[in-house]
């Protein structure tokens, strides 16, 4: 489904992504981790293009997002993202906030968008909030909006950035449900977090990364159990020995 | 057309014209210091909690803005005297663009003011300094950064009105090419030139603007 | 001043109303065509739009209008007056317009562009439905501000022949010679044309602060 | 152009100053008026066409003239060497002084009583260049837009004297009667109709309309009614102004 | 040392805070813990009168914060308070952050208050950064600096208002490290949070509030291993079952 070959990344001279190879079929639940600055939100970004990269290859469901290719559109279309920062449209209605891009991107009528859009609030359970504003909601409600309307570009895969790391502790069951839910249904996902438990609970494989190379990849409880290298432990260490 | 470009009278006064560049300058400059007084001690009045002053200073801005400069230097030039206060034109045309560039002012230092988080505000009292110490040392800084383009356009704007006050005969460009006009005829070369002439003046005004923003906003923002 | 002269006042007033309208027309529109291209990415376009704006925001609207009235017609270019001055006042207002609003598309949050990118929203919808209604809020003290000032700088029209109504004021002050009652006067109807707008500009202000909060 | 030119399009458009009573002013009505309007008037009659008036204001009177944006000026154009070198003048069909106006109170019998006084005149005027040329240099000019203006300065107490033709002082006695009066006069000028540099023909036919209107009295007649004075006697050369285009 | 006695608090018709009695012993910890929307913020506010309160008493060192009391600005530099967004001053560099109160609010001269600010800088461990601005600093950099300046004016107590919560996971360490070193050498600290470790190891009581009442208040070991109250241990379960 998504797949990632030698691909590098330079901001001016730093380089940012080194040589990432990485491969998700269809269904498949990723977790990224590491370090901050390590290059987790770079790379998620550059799977729909949000930055350029300059090296390597990546595949998204078949179309090859080559360097300055025009298949930018699909892939964005097939590739749904939740930002850390929700990243509402602040002078839309959460049901406006859902209905813009299929309408403007998929053409669809309005009819057709609005009941897309209750369909899909509903299900992230929001839907008496469709009328307000997203000032007027908690952080939570706000992140699960954005989920939904990620959704209702009907993706066939989805890219989480930290998305509970801006919420209230209270809040930041409420989103997990929502994403753990997404993931029973069988939704390809790439998950940018630092919530263990969570990573634990749905992840197929945990990828960790540092300095711009992925350090080390093996799903939960072999990564949990016994991290092969010093620095995931050294990581683990101070992620989850807190509590 | 027969008509011939000749610039001798340009030529001829063109240190007549650099003075009155001067003059233009020295008008635009003091005005515009004028116009940062009274935006930024409007604003506080605006935000004080006597209800009175909020609404003398809400109505200034709003007679200010909607009336035409040249109507409001006119008035002091002309009616002030009736009153027995009787201004040369050049502090005439000094006050009156500063209360015309002030009142714009207000309104966009205003803005600024706004958009700075309270939490900003709130930081400085909880460190035990008064409210004017806040303003002043904490809020007035970034509030200006973050409408400095809107204020250096309403400046370049006061700088052009400068123009305006060559009605009551204040000492600037555009009277001073008028005159060179009106001696020599030759309104396309004098025009051609006095536009060259305020383009430069704002271009250094411009720089002006720039340095300061170099030299007092230049601190990182995330 | 009697009521002749006072009606003399209101045929300029109907003048400056017809002005200000072109202005604003044709002012909106190239002020976000300028926006835009300053803000587009590419960095040829914007430094060529950022001399532009520099140019015309640089030189009197007065001077530009004699340029285009009256120079342009010494090298065989005739305009007539109302497209003089539509083209001066257009010039004038996109490069002031121009820089406010580029300043407040800027000021819209990326992660708003990056959102819209995400949902594979194109240019146009991206600009249109996302990020200019945000940068229309952010600007608009400014814009009311600019736009008042459009309005009184319609006077200088009366350079190409415009008998608006600072002009009208002119020519009854020097027939009756009471420049004080006549600018009075004259002061008062600017005041009646501008103050609509700065009253709507503020109702608009507390509306989109309700909305948003 | 030429009036055959003129005649071919069916329309004279004329020049005219737009708020300077009683030579060239828009009425409350809104309808062009005025010395210069009859005689603009007066003019396309005599080529058999339509007039149609362009108000301008003192400074964009030549540049309206060269531009094409106009045809002629009737536009209270004094006679001056150096506008001579930007038009071509017609001979003289109007006559007016340009004065100083003073306090009664104050004696001001030669040029040198002017030192330490402060002046107004309108700006670009006549008596702008006058005033500047006969003052001494302790004397401040300044210099308005406009009549108006530099008659309301005088009438504010900003300035002590004013630069006028010989209509100023009714206006002065209207605002602030029995104060003032005439003090020096310090030219006669003369106004003529403006052309084209080079535009032959069109000069020839406004300086033999000139003399018509003179012999058959319209002159007369115009004169009557706005000027209030009789016709002067014009001077049939002046130094540096050619009246015929060469 | 502060002690507050039926203190109400109304916004407009709702009531954020109800009849708080509470006092807080000099040298003592305390944790305020509580689900979002509680009024712990709004409490904590009360105490250096960044909001007014309508009912009841609050004394501060000895000095009554009466209703418009006068007493505002000695209180105020007698307590220092953290909060959640940092809110450093962006134009001013991380020295000159430290510098401002010592110098307006105390009349120090520069030369003194520059000494107390390298000193107080190089306790929370940042002294090297201290001609930075704070917009160059990591987010766990910049709590330390806000620490930093509260301490500079020499507080007798400190308020921390969720410190830790804007903050990456790995960097919550280095502000909570900083606390720990600041409780341990004897200060006076109500402190908001949802960092149950911290609590456990720093507090001497953990206060638990709920709608503006407080539920349950116990010393940590009783707090955690014996919730009294239903809605407490609901709390309980939600911040500390995700791991
Ligand atoms: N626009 C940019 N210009 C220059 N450097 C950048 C830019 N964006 C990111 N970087 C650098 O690239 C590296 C990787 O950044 P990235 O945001 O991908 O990290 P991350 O793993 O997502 O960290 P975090 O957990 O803090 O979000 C960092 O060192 C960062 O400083
Ligand atoms: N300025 C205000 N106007 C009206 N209501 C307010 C205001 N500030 C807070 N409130 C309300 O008061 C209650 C208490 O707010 P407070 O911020 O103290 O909660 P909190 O316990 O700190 O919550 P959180 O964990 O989300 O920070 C909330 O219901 C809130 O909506
Ligand atoms: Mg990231
Ligand atoms: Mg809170």
């Amino acid at each position: 489904m998504i797949s990632l070959s030698g691909v590098g990344k330079w901001y001016g001279a730093f380089q940012a992504l080194d040589s990432i190879n990485m491969s998700v079929a269809k269904g498949e639940k990723i977790v990224l981790c590491g370090p901050s600055g390590s290059g987790k939100s770079t790379l998620i970004r550059c799977i729909n293009h949000l930055e350029a990269y300059q090296k390597g290859d990546i595949h998204v469901g078949g179309v090859r997002l080559g360097h300055g290719a025009n298949a930018i559109d699909a892939v964005r279309r097939e590739v749904g993202m939740v930002f850390q920062q929700f990243n509402l449209f602040p002078h839309l209605t959460v049901l406006q906030n859902c209905m813009l891009a299929p309408m403007r991107a998929l053409g669809l009528n309005k009819a057709q968008a609005e009941d897309r859009a209750r369909t899909l609030l509903e299900r992230v359970k929001i839907s008496e909030q469709s009328e307000k504003y997203p000032a007027q909601l908690s952080g939570g409600q706000q992140q699960r909006v954005a989920i939904a309307r990620a959704l209702c570009m009907r993706p066939k895969a989805m890219l989480f950035d930290e998305p509970t790391s801006a919420l209230d502790p209270e809040m930041v069951k409420e989103v997990l449900d929502t994403m753990i839910a997404l993931a029973e249904e069988g939704m390809t996902m790439i998950c940018v977090t630092h919530e263990m438990g969570f990573a634990r609970q749905v992840a197929d494989r945990i990828v960790f990364m540092a300095s711009g190379v992925i350090v080390e990849e093996a799903p939960p409880a072999e990564f949990f159990s016994n991290p092969k290298h010093e620095r995931t432990r050294k990581f683990l260490g101070e992620v989850l020995g807190r509590h | 057309m027969n008509y011939t470009l000749d610039f001798t009278p340009v030529i001829d006064g063109l240190p007549n014209l650099l003075w009155a560049c001067l003059g233009t300058f020295t008008l635009a400059i003091s005005g515009m210091l004028l116009a940062i007084v009274i935006g930024i001690g409007g604003v506080i009045l605006r935000q004080s909690r006597v209800k009175l002053l909020r609404w003398l200073v809400i109505g200034f801005v709003e007679l200010i803005r909607n009336t035409p400069f040249l109507v409001q230097i006119f008035f002091i030039y002309f009616a002030l005297p009736l009153a027995g206060i009787r201004l040369d034109p050049t502090p005439t045309a000094i006050i009156a663009l500063g209360i015309n560039g002030g009142a714009y002012a207000i309104e966009i230092i205003r803005g600024g003011v706004q958009s700075i988080s309270k939490g900003q505000t709130e930081a400085g009292l909880a460190l035990g300094l008064h409210k004017a110490q806040v303003f002043r040392l904490i809020i007035l800084k970034p509030a200006l950064r973050t409408i400095y383009p809107s204020l250096t356009s309403q400046f370049i704007l006061l700088t052009l009105t400068t123009s305006i006050a060559s009605a009551i005969s204040a000492y600037e460009l555009t009277s001073v090419s008028q005159r060179i006009e009106s001696d020599s005829f030759r309104s396309f070369e004098v025009y051609f030139t006095v536009t060259v002439f305020y383009l430069f003046i704002s271009w250094v005004m411009m720089r002006i603007f720039a340095f300061f923003s170099a030299r007092y906003f230049s601190y990182p923002l995330r | 001043m009697g009521r002749e002269e006072f009606l003399f006042l209101l045929t300029g007033l109907k003048w400056t109303v017809a002005l200000s309208a072109v202005a604003f027309v044709c002012g909106c529109v190239a002020g976000l065509m300028v926006a835009l291209l300053r803000t587009s990415g590419v960095a040829i376009i914007e430094r060529l739009t950022a001399g532009y704006i520099a140019v015309f925001q640089g030189t009197p609207l007065l001077m530009q209008l004699f340029v285009v009235y009256y120079g342009l017609a010494l090298i065989g270019i005739q305009m007539d007056a109302w497209a003089a001055v539509s083209v001066g006042l257009t010039l004038h207002a996109s490069a002031f317009l121009g820089e406010i609003w580029r300043g407040s598309i800027e000021a819209v949050p990326r992660g708003q562009t990056e959102a819209a990118k995400a949902l594979s929203l194109g240019y146009i919808s991206r600009m249109k439905d996302v990020v200019l209604p945000q940068a229309i809020r952010i600007s608009l003290p400014a814009t009311v501000g600019f736009l008042v000032q459009l309005i009184k700088g319609t006077s200088l029209a009366s350079i190409v022949g415009f008998t608006e109504l600072t002009r009208a004021g002119n020519i009854i002050s020097n027939q009756i010679f009471q420049p004080l009652t006549v600018f009075g006067i004259v002061g008062a109807l600017y005041f009646l044309m501008c103050c609509p707008l700065t009253i709507y500009g503020a109702h608009l202000e507390r509306k989109f602060l309700t909305a948003s909060r | 152009i030429t009036p055959e030119e003129i005649k071919a399009k069916g329309k004279l458009v004329v020049g005219i100053q737009g708020d300077n009573p009683p030579w060239g002013f828009v009425t409350s009505a809104g309808k062009q008026d005025g010395f210069d309007a009859d005689m603009g008037a007066l003019f396309a009659k005599e080529l058999g066409v339509e007039v149609e008036f362009v108000p301008l204001e003192v400074n964009n009177r030549i540049p309206a003239l060269t531009s094409g944006r106009v045809d002629i000026l009737f536009a209270t154009m004094a006679m001056l060497p150096d506008r001579a070198k930007a038009v071509q003048f017609s001979q003289p069909y109007n006559a007016n002084a340009i004065v100083l106006i003073g306090p009664k109170d104050k004696s001001i019998k030669t040029n040198e009583d002017m030192a330490g006084l402060t002046i107004s005149v309108a700006k670009g005027a006549a008596q702008d260049t006058q005033v500047t040329k006969n003052a001494p240099s302790t004397a401040t000019i300044r210099r308005y837009d406009g009549d108006a203006a530099s008659v309301q300065a005088l009438v504010s107490g900003q300035t002590d004297a004013l630069g006028g033709n010989i209509f100023y002082l009714d206006r002065v006695e209207k605002a602030v009667p029995g104060k003032f009066e005439n003090k020096l006069e310090f030219q006669k000028l003369y106004n003529g109709a403006c052309t084209r540099l080079g535009e032959k023909e069109l000069n020839v036919a406004v300086n033999a309309f000139i003399d018509k209107i003179k012999a058959n009295g319209e002159l007369k007649t115009i004169y009557d009614k706005w000027m209030k004075v009789p016709v002067p006697e014009f001077p049939t050369s002046l130094e540096g102004i050619p009246f015929t285009a060469n």
